[in-house]
């Protein structure tokens, strides 16, 4: 009955929305309201105003780029909320393929992911720092390198995986992303800018441009690092085993 | 103005970073996680307060900050204007509030190992509804309410105790799907404006193009924050979660998170969609007849509870319904009532959840027939109790009374008497859930066995924030003058 | 209606819309809700990106002397790379109480952790509380 | 953008979303998933949008299918039938682990 009801809502709602996305603008018409309004600045000023070739990082690290602060005390948040329903890992207490596993992976994919590990680690670094003249950016490296680091787990266990980064150093880099935006943006009020202008008001005017890059390369590669320590440490926490007495202490 | 331009950012960054920073302290210095997470507190809420030298309900008393040094439509604005900051002062003092009562709370709750995760999300969920209320930008708005939905599930489900987690797990499905919801009709309302930028739409909107995809974003969004505010046929997760969460994670919940998801209605309705539209006055016709269902809902479900935090809970369903009717009737009056209700709700559900974890922190005590006698072991919390109690029925020299004296004047002057019935038959309805409470806590001798010897009151850092709380029901109910004219005058502009 | 066969990515993504909820509601188990939360998320997502698109647009990206007039627009692109973040983060959280949820009720089935929840509740609501 | 392409890659998205939704199979569901991780992502590479395509294919193919992975890994891979008796939780879970 329940069920009834349930699917009958559903297809309520499915006929409602294909109804509304009937009457939305015709989708690619260059005269819709999105590709009319307020994104000329962002095509043809984002390259001088930002700095950047890739409009999507200029828009996501400048004009919009307080909603990447956000975006990366999400993922943050996801973190805190694994770890304080889960707990930490704790050493040599992992409980995942292929830790406690029978089965060992075959040499043939452990060999594969050596071979193949460091080009996605290369790759990553590549999207992290080439993300402002081609497609990538922080966010995107950092999951790749949280996905070739899976990768590795799968085939090494995730206990070794784990170990590769020292844990005060997982810990400490688990909050560079919105650490990295908020001293980056705390910079510029010091003489007086808005927050997150990527500027030092203080210094000379030809030093700028140069600031801007060294600021953007700074917070891209602190969200790269931080979102793939996150990763990990989400995943650590995931595959821990559970202490006696069926909660995790 | 000099400083006080910056002085938006600064009180939604600090507590966010420093929520950040907390890994990284726990790994030495696990102590140091509460001091720390109530010192950043205590700034926002100084320099909360100190924005109200600058902002006045004026057409042109707003702050507007526009991030990075964009303007507007291309960049996010922050924009504080008077009932936003009035909002802000709310969640940043209770917040605080909060915290301290959880250090001797939490500090038996969790062991070590645990506690950073829980001082980090309790900061990161004040720091989310301090940037979800002060946004110009509805996308920006999106992401707050995800940093807050998260950490709000994590939090109900900290314990981790068994039905813990089942009900921060019935929390999260009903959420999640809602925050989609939120998503969708963002996206349609992108589509049928090109625009993200409040102020922006609502002009856009005044023109009336593509008029059912925005109808029908605003129905989304209706729906969305509505799981989010608990509106009556969407509530069914707060009871489990509001009285199963730690009773300060229970107080923010119910004095804050679900007053933010009802002040973000208000916000779309005359910020976003403008009172003017056909959408949002066919929207509140249905929200008002939905809202008023839900006090009456409420404060019946309240009588029969057995289980004191449960009580407290139907009660929040009910007066979220009293802040959403005052919404939608929509004029001057039942506006200020509104916003008057959130400060009064907040405080005195704050005060209610906080003297519940009193209970269960000294002797355990959860169901009210256990309550019988209570003030003869712990008398400052009980009498904390009634104060609070008297705002929450409405009896004059408390907030209560001029929140609810607002909202009927407002539905009196819209010709809506019905709703004026409504209210008072809510008053009734909390008189009895409450008044039963106070009449066992000093007049009923304690049955056998309970409240015999064992501890007493609670610790001070307990007892201080339930005792300001409840008297800042009584003095902003007998000081009303401060603030109630110039709220009155925010609403006007909203409108 | 002739504008839906215009607007058929927008279709799709309300059909998608559409089993996403379906799995979350009906669907008793708790692993089929998630994976209906991130099917729901992702067909807004695919809402969002179609509704960038501009008739014979390319990617935003300067260099090689790219037309800014026939690029597609960028700002769904950067909100949505904010929706895969919050997507994958709500993800870890309810997969981290559904493994709590698991060691302590060893079931996946949302029916059946309602009779639990019955069963628990039936002594008057106390004891098992917390404190 | 009206090509057969698109055409063909909507109706895969449409197919493995009821495939991962009915599947009893919960580890069959979570691949499939990533296949319309997989295909979402080859759409958007065709909308012009490499960033987004990039990160769908590392985050909801990769990370997110780790995720799941671990999770039915930690708990049982069937779903349960209505009417079978229920296992009691605590450390027992052998049964339907992959």
């Amino acid at each position: 009955m329940k069920k009834v009801i349930s699917l009958c809502f559903i297809g309520a709602l499915g006929v409602l929305l294909l109804m509304v996305m009937a009457s939305m603008p015709r989708m690619g018409d260059p005269q819709s309201p999105t590709n009319t309004r307020v994104i000329d600045r962002y095509l043809e000023g984002a390259e001088e105003e930002t700095g950047t070739e890739n409009v999507i990082t200029g828009v996501i690290l400048n004009y919009r780029g307080y909603d990447t602060m956000g975006e990366v005390t999400v993922i943050f948040t996801g973190l805190a909320a694994v770890l304080a329903v889960l707990g930490r890992e704790r050493r040599g207490r992992i409980h995942a393929y292929p830790d406690r596993s029978p089965i060992r992976p075959s040499i043939i994919v452990r060999s594969a992911v050596s071979f193949l590990l460091p080009f996605i680690v290369l790759f990553s670094l590549y999207t992290v720092l080439h993300g402002e003249i081609s497609p990538g950016g922080g966010f995107q490296g950092g999951a790749v390198l949280a996905a070739g680091m899976f990768v590795f787990a799968a085939a090494f266990g995730l206990w070794r995986a784990g170990r590769t980064v020292p844990p005060w150093l997982r810990y400490a880099v688990e909050g560079a992303a919105p650490v990295t935006f908020f001293l980056v943006g705390a910079a510029g009020l010091v003489g007086g800018a808005e927050f997150l202008t990527y500027m030092l008001p203080k210094a000379s005017a030809g030093l700028q441009p140069s600031l801007r890059t060294w600021m953007t390369l700074l917070v891209e590669g602190g969200i790269g690092a931080g979102g793939a320590m996150i990763f990990l440490s989400i995943l650590m926490a995931m595959a821990r085993e559970e202490d006696a007495g069926g909660q995790a202490a | 103005m000099g400083a006080y331009r910056h002085f938006p950012i600064l009180i939604i960054a600090v507590p966010l970073v420093t929520a950040v920073l907390m890994p990284a302290l726990s790994y030495r210095r696990e102590r140091l996680c509460m001091p720390v997470a109530a010192a950043a507190l205590s700034l926002s809420t100084m320099l909360t307060f100190l924005l109200y030298r600058v902002v006045r309900p004026a057409a042109d008393g707003y702050l507007s900050y526009h991030l990075g040094g964009w303007d507007p439509p291309w960049g996010i604005e922050i924009k504080v204007d008077f009932a936003g900051l009035f909002m802000l002062s709310v969640i940043c003092s209770i917040s605080l509030l909060c915290l301290l009562y959880s250090r001797d709370y939490i500090g038996r709750e969790l062991e070590g190992g645990r506690a950073f995760a829980y001082y980090s999300l309790f900061l990161l969920l004040s720091a989310s509804m301090l940037g979800f209320t002060a946004t110009g930008d509805i996308f920006n708005m999106f992401v707050f309410m995800e940093i807050l939905a998260l950490s709000s599930y994590a939090l109900v489900a900290v314990t981790g105790r068994r039905n813990a987690v089942r009900a921060a797990f019935k929390y999260l499905l009903m959420g999640a799907p809602s925050s989609i919801m939120v998503l969708l009709a963002i996206a349609l309302l992108y589509s049928a404006t090109g625009s993200l930028n409040m102020a922006q739409l609502k002009e856009l909107l005044a023109e009336g193009a593509y008029s059912r995809v925005v109808f029908a974003s605003l129905v989304l969004m209706v729906m969305g924050f509505g799981v989010k505010a608990a509106l009556f046929p969407l509530h069914s997760w707060l009871p489990d979660a509001h009285s199963i969460a730690p009773s300060p994670i229970s107080a923010m919940l119910s004095g804050l998170v679900v007053e933010v998801a009802a002040f973000a209605l208000l916000r779309l309705f005359l910020s976003v969609y403008g009172s003017g539209s056909g959408a949002v006055s066919g929207t509140s016709e249905a929200l008002g007849v939905i809202a008023a269902a839900g006090v009456l809902f409420g404060g019946f479900m309240a009588i029969f509870q057995k289980d004191f935090k449960m009580m407290i809970a139907y009660s929040t369903i009910s007066h979220i319904g009293y802040i959403v009717l005052g919404i939608s009737i929509m004029n001057e009056q039942a506006l200020t009532g509104a916003l008057y209700h959130l400060l009064d709700h907040g405080l005195a559900k704050g005060c209610f959840f906080l003297c519940a974890g009193a209970f269960i922190y000294q002797r355990g005590y959860r169901r009210i027939d256990e309550l019988k006698g209570a003030a003869r072991r712990m008398p400052m919390t009980c009498t904390a109790f009634a104060l609070a109690a008297l705002s929450v029925i409405g009896i004059p020299p408390t907030a209560g009374f001029i929140s609810k004296w607002y909202l009927i004047w407002g539905s009196v002057a819209g010709g809506k008497y019905l709703y004026a019935a409504v209210y008072l038959i809510g008053s009734i309805l909390a008189a009895a859930y409450c008044l039963r409470v106070v009449y066992y806590m000093f007049f009923v001798a304690p049955p056998p066995g309970v409240w015999e010897g064992g501890p007493g009151e609670a610790p001070p850092l307990m007892v201080v924030p339930v005792w300001v709380l409840s008297l800042a029901t009584l003095v902003m109910g007998a000081a009303s003058f401060v603030v109630i004219n110039r709220l009155q005058e925010a609403a006007r502009l909203l409108l | 209606m002739d504008r839906l066969l215009d607007n058929y990515h927008y279709a799709a993504a309300a059909i998608l819309f559409c089993i996403g909820l379906y799995s979350v509601i009906v669907r008793p188990n708790i692993i089929k809700k998630i994976i209906g939360l991130n099917i729901m998320e992702t067909s807004v997502f695919l809402l969002l990106v179609s509704m960038g698109w501009k008739d014979g647009g390319i990617a935003p990206i300067h260099g090689g002397g790219a037309e800014a007039a026939a690029m597609v627009n960028p700002i769904p692109q950067a909100l949505i790379l904010t929706g895969i973040v919050v997507a994958v983060s709500t993800t870890a959280v309810a997969l981290s109480l559904v493994i709590l949820l698991y060691r302590q009720y060893g079931t996946l089935d949302v029916d059946r952790l309602m009779k639990e929840e019955e069963s628990e509740s039936a002594p008057a609501g106390a004891g098992s509380g917390e404190g | 953008m009206s090509d057969a392409l698109s055409l063909v890659l909507l109706a895969l998205l449409v197919v493995t979303a009821l495939a991962a939704t009915l599947s009893r199979d919960l580890l069959a569901a979570i691949i499939v998933f990533s296949g319309y991780s997989l295909v979402m992502a080859l759409l958007w590479q065709r909308l012009q949008a490499p960033d987004l395509a990039l990160t769908e294919a590392a985050v909801g193919a990769g990370v997110t299918t780790v995720l799941f992975v671990t999770a039915i890994f930690k708990t049982q891979r069937m779903e349960e039938e209505a009417g079978r008796k229920r296992r009691r939780g605590g450390g027992e879970k052998e049964e339907g682990r992959p």
